[in-house]
């Protein structure tokens, strides 16, 4: 009859939603679990091979650096359990914080402390975001600086610029290292780059990225603040 | 003299699946003078063994490893060890609701994440041992 | 009035749905990711305290431990790749469409192209299964087989068995190898056969696995049609 046909119909209309609200909640964590992990995991990473070369000359050097690097492991584990929601807490108190682009300063803060030198600039008038559109912003520039350190060689300096301008918030991270044309390892599992675009454009802003004409890597984001 | 230290200190047995994250507990442990590991297990039913045939008083206990979980391992350990049992101080990576409560059930007197600050660590393996419960500060506020 | 009221009803329970159907997504990710990442940062924390700890009697452990650290983080960057592609093209994803129980055959023929010997048999009528328990159908034999390959030792041949019985599926993969017995490297980071047991019990089924009377290792599956 023609209500079981209907009954039908919005059965697979609710599954269809189901679906679509799981796979959008995958990709959402999915790139999440990527910036963070991947980032904590490169920093970890020079951490430790900085580290071993610094220890020749001064053994204090490595305990140091095993300090920082248990505070940055169990940093990105807090990070994931709240992102999982594995870890709730009392009715009380609220989940930790995401980070936003006011937090852009102690990232970059943290790369420099893993040894990369990283020049950062903030114009404009800093203005109050929605929460997705900030950690949209800090993302961006995690990952990018993340590919720094693990792609642009060893002698590489970075370039971080925050503009707030009138319409939209403008991110861009350059560096002046081995850049993409050398891309002598393709990366077909890359999830960095894909990841960025995605965060961009669900707020309706884009990122370009690409070799520098004078060398390097460059990464680019518009947020607008209105979509 | 090492051997009338190890006599008098506190003696635990590590278990966990990940080999690498044993051999980080020993050395933690390992660098108090009052602690001493005397045995590992690399899952739970290993760790059932282990406990049943090495004297320990703290067990430092996984709980997700292949097999026997650690959660169940403890059960077994304290039914079948009664008072003779050593305390277990059950350890997780993610802090799931279901594992404090269980591993409270089991007869675990702790219940910590697997990423403790060390002295966290050591203070709840002395605390367990002089007979108190441990829960890690997370999982209490919910309880 | 009344038809706005159950207008609004119907919209909240479909929300509900979608918002259950991400909840639900984000537990099925939390396992893997736990399996994949949070192992590793696990081990990096143990190891950078222990090194810490150890380096005031020894000061070369910490030099060794930092060693330790890089090359685990490396392999865990590896291991994020694959497990990011793999969320990427989740079961929600039309374009790439979840294997399931069908497919078991396939995969039979994958592994005896990696030159296992392999038996399958399948008995009873096949029926249609909701995605997610066909999936873990397929991860079930999966996994199994990967075992086969890693433990049973080189002279092994496994067999398979998929029955479509009144109640419920019932998978066995069994194999004549080393067996569990001489496990005489315990696996570190073994999630395998937890992993096993856990999808079967989302779905009101269950796992045994152990060593066979006869020698070999045994996996038996039951997977309810209605739970
Ligand atoms: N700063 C950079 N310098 C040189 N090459 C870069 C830089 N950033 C990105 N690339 C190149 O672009 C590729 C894609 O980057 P993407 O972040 O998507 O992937 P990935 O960093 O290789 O892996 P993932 O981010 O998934 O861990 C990289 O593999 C690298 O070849
Ligand atoms: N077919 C088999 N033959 C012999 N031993 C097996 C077999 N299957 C599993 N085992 C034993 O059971 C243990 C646990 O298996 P499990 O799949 O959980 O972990 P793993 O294969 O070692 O690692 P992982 O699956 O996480 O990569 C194995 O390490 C092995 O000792
Ligand atoms: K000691
Ligand atoms: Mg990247
Ligand atoms: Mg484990
Ligand atoms: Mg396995």
């Amino acid at each position: 009859t023609a209500l079981v046909e209907r009954a039908r119909l919005l059965e697979n209309e609710r599954e269809n939603e189901s679906r679509l609200a799981a796979t959008a909640e995958r990709q959402r964590i999915a790139r999440e679990v990527h910036d963070v992990v991947a980032h904590s995991l490169s920093v970890i990473i020079a951490q430790a091979d900085g580290g071993r070369y610094a220890a020749t000359a001064d053994p204090a050097v490595a305990v140091q650096v095993l300090e920082t690097i248990s505070g940055t492991g169990r940093q990105a584990l807090a990070d994931m359990r709240n992102l999982l929601g594995v870890l709730r807490q009392g009715p009380g108190d609220e989940r930790a914080p995401q980070p936003d682009a006011g937090r852009i300063g102690d990232l970059v803060e943290q790369v420099r402390a893993s040894g990369l030198e990283v020049d950062a600039e903030v114009s404009g008038r800093a203005r109050p975001l929605p929460p997705a559109i900030g950690l949209a912003a800090y993302r961006i520039v995690q990952e990018s600086l993340t590919n720094v350190l693990k792609h642009a060689g060893p002698r590489a300096r970075a370039q971080v610029l925050v503009r707030w301008d009138p319409d939209a918030l403008r991110l861009s991270v350059e560096d002046d290292g081995r850049g993409a044309a050398s891309m002598v390892e393709p990366s077909p599992g890359g999830q960095g780059l894909v990841g960025m675009a995605e965060r961009a454009r669900l707020h309706g802003g884009s990122v370009t990225t690409g070799p520098r004409p004078g060398g390097g890597f460059s990464v680019r984001a518009t947020l607008p603040y209105s979509s | 003299m090492s051997e009338n230290v190890s006599e008098k200190g506190i003696r635990v047995v590590l278990a966990d699946d990940q080999q690498l994250v044993r051999a980080g507990f020993r050395m933690v442990i390992d660098s108090q003078p009052d602690l001493t590991v005397v045995a590992e297990a690399s899952d739970g039913a290993d760790a059932v063994r282990v406990v049943t045939a090495t004297p320990a008083d703290v067990v430092l206990m996984d709980v997700r490893m292949p097999g026997l979980d650690g959660i169940e391992a403890t059960r077994r350990l304290t039914t079948s060890l009664g008072e003779a049992a050593p305390k277990v101080v059950v350890l997780t990576t993610f802090d799931l609701d279901e594992y404090v409560v269980s591993a409270i059930g089991a007869g675990a007197s702790g219940f910590l994440l697997k990423d403790a600050p060390p002295e966290e660590l050591l203070t709840a393996i002395r605390t367990v041992h002089s007979g108190d419960a441990v829960i890690a500060a997370s999982s209490t506020r919910r309880l």
